[in-house]
């Protein structure tokens, strides 16, 4: 504890005022040590992700674990097979984003910007398919917690026009990145060029992310088990009175002034050994509204991280164009790429546990 | 996170810092494609273990395939398989104090199951379903 | 001075009256920690002020520079007060275990349901009141749940605390050892008016409190004074005003004056903007669903909770009833 | 509002100082200063906002007080009504501790001090720390506008269903506090990564000085615990606006999961507010007795043990909530064991006095203030941590006692004394001695006539919250204002005397107080690049080369 080592002052001076080139801070002594640094505090990041995802996966368990039933009834509204293409997606995402990271280490900046690009089309088509989920649900009621319709046999859907409205923000950058790809190309620049290139195919993957999902969702609908029949299918012991005597307490009836005699005696009439029991109860705000909350609030987030990484992605993009990556500088590629693959290895939770409950 | 493994990455840099070395790890393409293929695969068996009817095993086969997948991602695509062990340390801890966070949560939620109420509309008589409940064991 | 720190004769200085059978208990905890804590704090204060007088810096004086290290004195600080700390978990822990454990037989069981911001008792043979009546050395269970958000039961005197999270039941059970008048606090952040959310714990003789159950189950005959009995009992009170000798005014609307006057509404399914009188359906309304028209000036949502299934039809006329009969007189201001 | 400095204008009233280069006058204008990736500079810019905080949520602590001066009876002829009272608790907790505790010694005194106590030139990350900072700042205006807007009534925990049903601006305080979580987690990823890779050689573990260790701790709880509270708020907005029912009993959801929610961050959150300030006491302890701390590694290790341990607690403020059996008693066990490591602490600081040369000038006062704060509210934990006592004090002034005793005359206090012992290096001003002494003083009694009356108080059943009370309390009530009004005036002494050095203090040495850590090895106030020399590593408090050097007044190291 008492030898005292001195800094070596002169290599610091040299450092700090010779060979620093542009890419490494002022303050850091090294390459590595920059690079060190950043996939440091990348992994640190990762963690309070981690930590933040959990809040949620928490509430999962809880409420899996009090009311099995309701994940089991409502796990069948969504749609397995979107769900699987959506793993395969980001899969294949994650794939190209580590092969990008190589592609940074070696300088290969052609297959850099190719890598990069296939990775924002990813997750394009992710959030394509992810939208035709979710504007399917909302047209049939399913929203979260005190806004959930219950699912009745045969009633009508919602002719809101959710998907349109989900894709004008995709449309809108599109015409942008097309109208960008016009100017690079009339200015001939080829910075410009290889920035827009991957804009505009990333864009156009969002389009065809949504009639992947479309053309799924609809075989889907054919077969037997659509979402409104999956209700019926867990409803075919009750009969059509206790259906409709469902829809009227479960969606705000008109007061009852002298209500004692009525509603209470139906509802006393449930003991409470049957309230635990499955079919009569999920299909309610309080039941299935918080499985979908869950699941809007799951996904949901997820998705925020998805359109997160695919600014980054974007950044690295405009980086990569301007050639600034190479083995000693890869820093950025590296840890987005890191975050890439954390947004990945969330889904891979959140599809078996969301889709395929059985 | 403790002092001592910390310390062994200040070693590292010290030893980093005299040369001027490559810290880079180029990952060999085959090996992308074949952990991709293998995540791939693992997808689609744990689609096909949805299809039976496992009861309660079924939530925790599905997670230990998810955790594999999660292996491989964080082992290869991550490359931590390669990474100082800080951030392997790191990273694992987080785990720990997830499950200090789920583990707590619901060994209490699970305590105190027998109290809840599941359906408000049993109460409007103010007649408490659960009297006969004995105080929480 | 001193006297009033020390308040009522019967109280100790920390303490209010030992009034259950767990407050000895917890009374005794305490004491052994305050002295534990005294046994700590005293020659940690006395060493610091006698090392600042005795080590203080001065002319002539060099104390030593070296940093100490005792593996004995270090081992022994860590291990003795881990032992003191297990000493005191276990003792709260035996005291916990006596609080939560099934009460002996034959309890009297009180249900106990709070609201926002009054507190309702049921007792067995079905008679209600805003105040806890319970016997005296008997134990009392109380069955307790929530209407609207999280309360707290609270009586300082029995050492007994509960909160109380809508949604679940609570229990809880003591028994009271001493008979008097006591305080029962809402102890959880409840909103407006938490601060006003108290209620009277009466410890009677067995006698009294048959007596007390026997008058209280007897609903008055006049529709009126049965009007009257309903408000006190049913939670109106704490945010109605209705006469000087009623309570003070609340953060709900008078009742004095109101009867036949056309009352503006703000918000509802079926009331915007229009305007009603106060009368018998005006009363139904506001009582029964009372987010079907809010009255304006009293918009919160939340503030006044329906009664439905609470309150029988014939109830909320003679209510309507004690309304009619308030005559005119100003309330106090409502700030 | 206490405005210390005025990082602006600052250097253009110390025309003598532009001579030299410090970091003060290294560059000028607006934007150097709002621009500066200089982590000393967004140091001193936190302590403007943070000093800010306090004195914003001093009034409102104020207004608490002087509102119980009566019992208020008659609630509609007290001084506020219930409502605005309700207001008036929520917004003091929540500036307190979102606003200025947490952010107040790591973000404002360790974001000056850490580098240069370790011997580097900057945090890993510049850019990221001025990026905290105006998270801070954005996130300190969304609070404070949604908290004035139409006054927050859910008290600082936020409790569901209340939280959820009140009328307040719920969603923009929670997204407030949001972004506030995310400015403190990247002040903590900063640290952490500049402390394990920026180290210069030299610099092992155990030669840090035990601030950087104490700030190492609480950077991994900010880390590890804020992110839930992130989701935990954006869940509760989420409620407010979705009505997703996941802590809405109405809609089946759990309130207590909420609470498990809050208090997994909310408890590790303590420690985020007391590590730090520990750290500072064992700094001054150490220096103001010229002698090497005691048991350097004890502290250290009992500083990341008490990180860790403050995970495993967060129940004990649950006791009465209506937990499982087992979890309570779980979570009480576990409190008992995070007891030991804060005590291990305190005999450690008495003991670096034994046989030392205790210089007792302001620093010191207030480390001596801390101790025997600390130790008070430290003691009084053990009242809360067993389960039978907890019942009865569970919710009452006692257990706001206590958390003053811990956060006020712990974190507050030794906020202070760092304040002043570092005042000479961050501005390059020596203070007045005896002022700092006196506000310590008024201080140091003002605190224990506040708050000794609310634990009698608590024991005999005065609930937290309330804006009315039984007449029979009023007397120590009236205590507890009184204390409050005299706490309010050391502070304003503090206050003062720190202004006062700044237009007419003398100029301070390199090294006034004697100190063996990096930070008093560069001039003061610090150049901009910290080191015009690079400096020598050695042990943070070895004591044998330092002399007192009469001509300068100052300390220095021998060779």
């Amino acid at each position: 504890m008492t030898t005292a080592v001195a800094l070596a002052p002169a290599d610091q001076e040299h450092d700090a005022h010779h060979e620093h080139p542009a890419w490494l801070a002022h303050h850091f002594d090294d390459a590595e040590q920059q690079f060190d640094a950043g996939k440091l505090g990348m992994w640190i990041f990762l963690v309070t992700e981690i930590l933040f995802f959990s809040g949620m996966f928490c509430a999962y368990a809880l409420y899996r674990n009090r009311n099995p039933e309701v994940f089991e009834f409502c796990s069948t509204f969504l749609n397995e097979k979107l769900g699987a293409i959506n793993t395969g997606v980001l899969l294949f995402s994650s794939l190209t984003m580590a092969w990008a990271v190589r592609a940074s280490q070696l300088k290969q900046t052609k297959t850099l910007i190719g890598m990069l690009g296939a990775t924002l089309g990813c997750a394009a088509i992710f959030l394509g398919v992810k939208a035709v989920e979710y504007s399917h649900k909302w047209s049939l009621g399913l929203f979260p917690g005190k806004y959930y319709v219950s699912q009745i046999e045969g009633a009508p859907h919602s002719t809101v026009p959710y998907l349109w409205y989900l894709s004008i923000p995709a449309l809108i950058l599109l015409v942008g990145f097309v109208l960008y790809y016009v100017y690079a190309f009339v200015a001939a620049s080829k910075f410009h060029l290889r920035v827009a290139g991957p804009l505009v195919v990333a864009a156009l993957c969002f389009f065809g992310g949504v009639k992947l999902g479309q053309v799924l969702e609809a075989e889907e609908s054919h077969g037997d088990s659509h979402a409104a029949a999956g209700a019926d299918a867990h409803g075919h012991e009750h009969s059509d009175h206790d259906g409709h005597d469902h829809e009227k307490t479960a969606s705000a009836p008109p007061v009852n002034l002298l209500g004692e005699p009525e509603v209470v005696t139906h509802d006393v009439a449930v003991s409470p050994a049957e309230t635990s029991t499955p079919d009569s109860n999920v299909n309610q705000k309080g039941m299935a509204g918080l499985f979908f909350s869950i699941y809007y609030c799951m996904t949901g987030v997820h998705a925020f991280h998805i359109l997160g990484g695919m600014g980054v992605i974007t950044w690295l993009i405009v980086k990569s164009a301007r050639f600034e990556f190479h083995s000693k500088y890869y820093g950025p590629v590296d840890n987005v790429g890191l975050y890439w693959h954390l947004v990945d290895f969330i889904w891979i939770y959140l599809f078996p546990l969301l889709y395929l409950i059985t | 996170m403790s002092a001592p493994t910390a310390d062994h990455t200040n070693d590292s840099h010290d030893h980093g810092h005299g040369h001027d070395g490559e810290f880079s790890h180029p990952m060999p393409i085959w090996m992308l494609l074949s952990v991709f293929f293998a995540l791939l695969l693992l997808t689609v068996a744990t689609v096909y273990q949805s299809t039976f009817s496992l009861g309660n095993l079924e939530v925790w086969m599905s997670l230990a395939i998810a955790t594999v997948k999660a292996g491989l991602v964080i082992a290869f695509f991550m490359h931590l398989l390669w990474d100082k062990p800080l951030n392997a340390i790191i990273i694992f801890s987080s785990l720990i104090f997830v499950a200090l966070f789920l583990g707590f949560t619901m060994m209490d939620a699970q305590g105190y199951r027998e109290n809840l109420i599941m359906n408000p509309a049993l109460l409007e008589d103010s007649q408490p379903a659960a009297v006969n409940v004995e105080l929480s064991k | 001075m001193i006297p009033t720190l020390f308040a009522d004769i019967n109280e100790t200085f920390w303490f209010p009256k030992q009034a259950s059978n767990f407050a000895p208990d917890v009374d005794f905890l305490y004491n052994a920690i305050v002295y534990i804590s005294v046994a700590f704090f005293v020659p940690i204060v006395a060493a610091m002020i006698y090392f600042t007088v005795k080590y203080r810096e001065r002319p002539g004086y060099k104390g030593s520079i070296e940093a100490l290290h005792n593996t004995t004195i270090e081992v022994l600080w860590s291990v003795i007060p881990t032992f003191i700390a297990g000493w005191i978990f276990w003792q709260g822990l035996l005291g916990y275990l006596d609080m939560q454990s099934p009460p002996p037989a034959g309890t009297e069981d009180i249900k106990v349901i709070a609201k926002k911001w009054s507190w309702n008792f049921k007792y067995p043979n079905g008679a209600e009141s805003p105040e806890l009546h319970v016997p005296v050395g008997r134990p009392s269970k109380m069955i307790m749940r929530s209407e609207d958000v999280n309360h707290g039961f609270y009586v300082p005197a029995f050492r007994v605390k509960r909160d109380i999270i809508p949604g679940r039941f609570h229990y809880s059970w003591f028994t009271p050892t001493l008979e008097g008048t006591y305080d029962l606090f809402c102890s959880e952040y409840c909103g407006d008016n938490h601060s006003t959310m108290n209620a009277k714990v009466f410890v009677e003789s067995e006698e009294a409190y048959a007596k007390f159950l026997a008058e209280a189950i007897k609903e008055p005959e006049d529709i009126v004074e049965r009007g009257k009995w309903l408000y006190e009992r049913k939670g109106c009170k704490t945010c109605h005003y209705a006469g000087k000798e009623g309570s003070a005014a609340g953060p709900g609307p008078s009742y004095n004056g109101s009867w036949g006057k056309p009352v503006p509404l703000v918000k509802g399914a079926d009331a915007s903007g229009k305007e009603t009188l106060f009368d018998e359906e005006y009363v139904l309304n506001s009582i029964m669903d009372p987010d079907r028209q809010r009255r304006k000036g009293y918009e919160g949502a939340g503030n006044m909770q329906s009664y439905k299934g609470q309150l029988k039809i014939e109830q909320v006329e003679a209510l309507a009833a004690f309304m009619k009969s308030l005559e005119s007189e100003t309330p106090p201001a409502k700030k | 509002m206490s405005v210390v400095t005025n990082p602006v204008t600052m250097p253009a009233t110390h025309p003598e100082a532009g001579k030299e280069d410090n970091y003060l006058t290294h560059s000028s204008g607006f934007l150097s200063w709002a621009l500066t990736l200089d982590h000393k500079r967004i140091g001193m810019m936190y302590l403007v906002g943070v000093m800010s905080a306090f004195a914003l949520g001093g009034v409102l602590a104020l207004m608490i007080r002087l509102h119980l001066w009566t019992p208020n009876l008659e609630p509609n002829q007290a001084w506020l009504l219930n409502k605005t009272y309700n207001q008036v608790f929520t917004l003091h907790g929540a500036v307190m501790v979102f606003l200025f505790i947490i952010p107040s010694i790591p973000a404002a005194l360790g974001n000056f001090l850490l580098p240069i106590m370790l011997g580097t030139k900057d945090v890993a990350f510049p850019r990221l720390n001025l990026g905290s900072f105006y998270l801070w700042i954005a996130g300190a205006i969304f609070f404070l506008f949604s908290l004035f807007a139409t006054g927050l009534d859910t008290g600082w925990t936020f409790y569901t269903p209340y939280s959820i049903e009140s009328q307040g601006p719920v969603i923009a305080a929670t997204l407030g506090v949001f972004i506030l979580g995310f400015s403190s987690i990247f002040t903590g990823l900063n640290f952490i990564v500049t402390i394990n890779t920026m180290r210069p050689p030299g610099m092992t573990w155990f030669r840090m000085p035990l601030f950087l260790w104490a700030v190492y701790s609480t950077s991994i709880i900010q880390v590890l615990a804020t992110p839930v509270l992130g989701i935990t708020m954006l869940l509760l907005a989420a409620e407010k606006l979705l009505g997703i029912g996941i802590f809405d009993s109405r809609l089946n959801g759990d309130p207590i999961a909420f609470q498990h929610f809050f208090w997994f961050y909310s408890h590790p959150a303590v420690y985020i507010m007391i590590l730090p300030a520990m750290g500072i006491i064992s700094e001054l302890m150490s220096v103001h007795s010229h002698k090497g701390i005691f048991g350097y590694r004890m502290i250290a290790y009992s500083s990341v043990a008490i990180a860790l341990f403050g995970f495993l607690v967060w129940g004990h403020h649950m006791f009465t909530s209506g937990m499982a059996d087992v979890t309570t008693i779980v979570f009480s066990a576990l409190t008992f064991t995070v007891s030991i490591p804060s005590a291990i602490k305190v005999f450690n600081w008495i003991g670096t006095m034994y046989q030392g040369t205790i210089s007792l000038n302001t620093p010191m006062v207030y480390a001596l203030a801390f101790i025997f704060l600390f130790t008070i509210g430290g003691l009084t934990g053990l009242f809360l941590g067993a389960l039978s006592t907890d019942m009865h004090l569970h919710a009452t002034y006692f257990v706001i006692a206590h958390f003053h005793y811990v956060m006020m005359g712990g974190t507050l206090i030794a906020f202070l004394g760092g304040l002043f012992h570092w005042w000479p290096k961050m501005t390059g001003k020596m203070f007045n001695d005896f002022g700092g002494i006196l506000s310590a003083s008024i201080i140091f009694v003002g605190f224990n006539l506040t708050f000794l009356p609310q634990f009698v108080l608590g024991t005999r059943g005065m609930p937290r919250r309330y804006a009315s009370y039984k007449p029979e309390f009023q007397l120590l009530h009236q205590l507890s204002t009184i204390g409050a009004l005299m706490l309010g005036v050391g502070l304003l002494v503090a206050l003062l005397v720190l202004l006062h050095s700044l237009f007419y203090g003398s100029k301070a040495p390199k090294n006034p107080w004697g100190g063996a850590t990096l930070e008093w090895e560069c001039s003061s106030p610090p150049p901009h690049d910290n080191f015009s020399t690079a400096p020598t590593v050695g042990d943070p408090y070895d004591f044998s080369k330092i002399e007192f050097d009469p001509k300068t007044g100052s300390y220095f190291k021998k060779k």
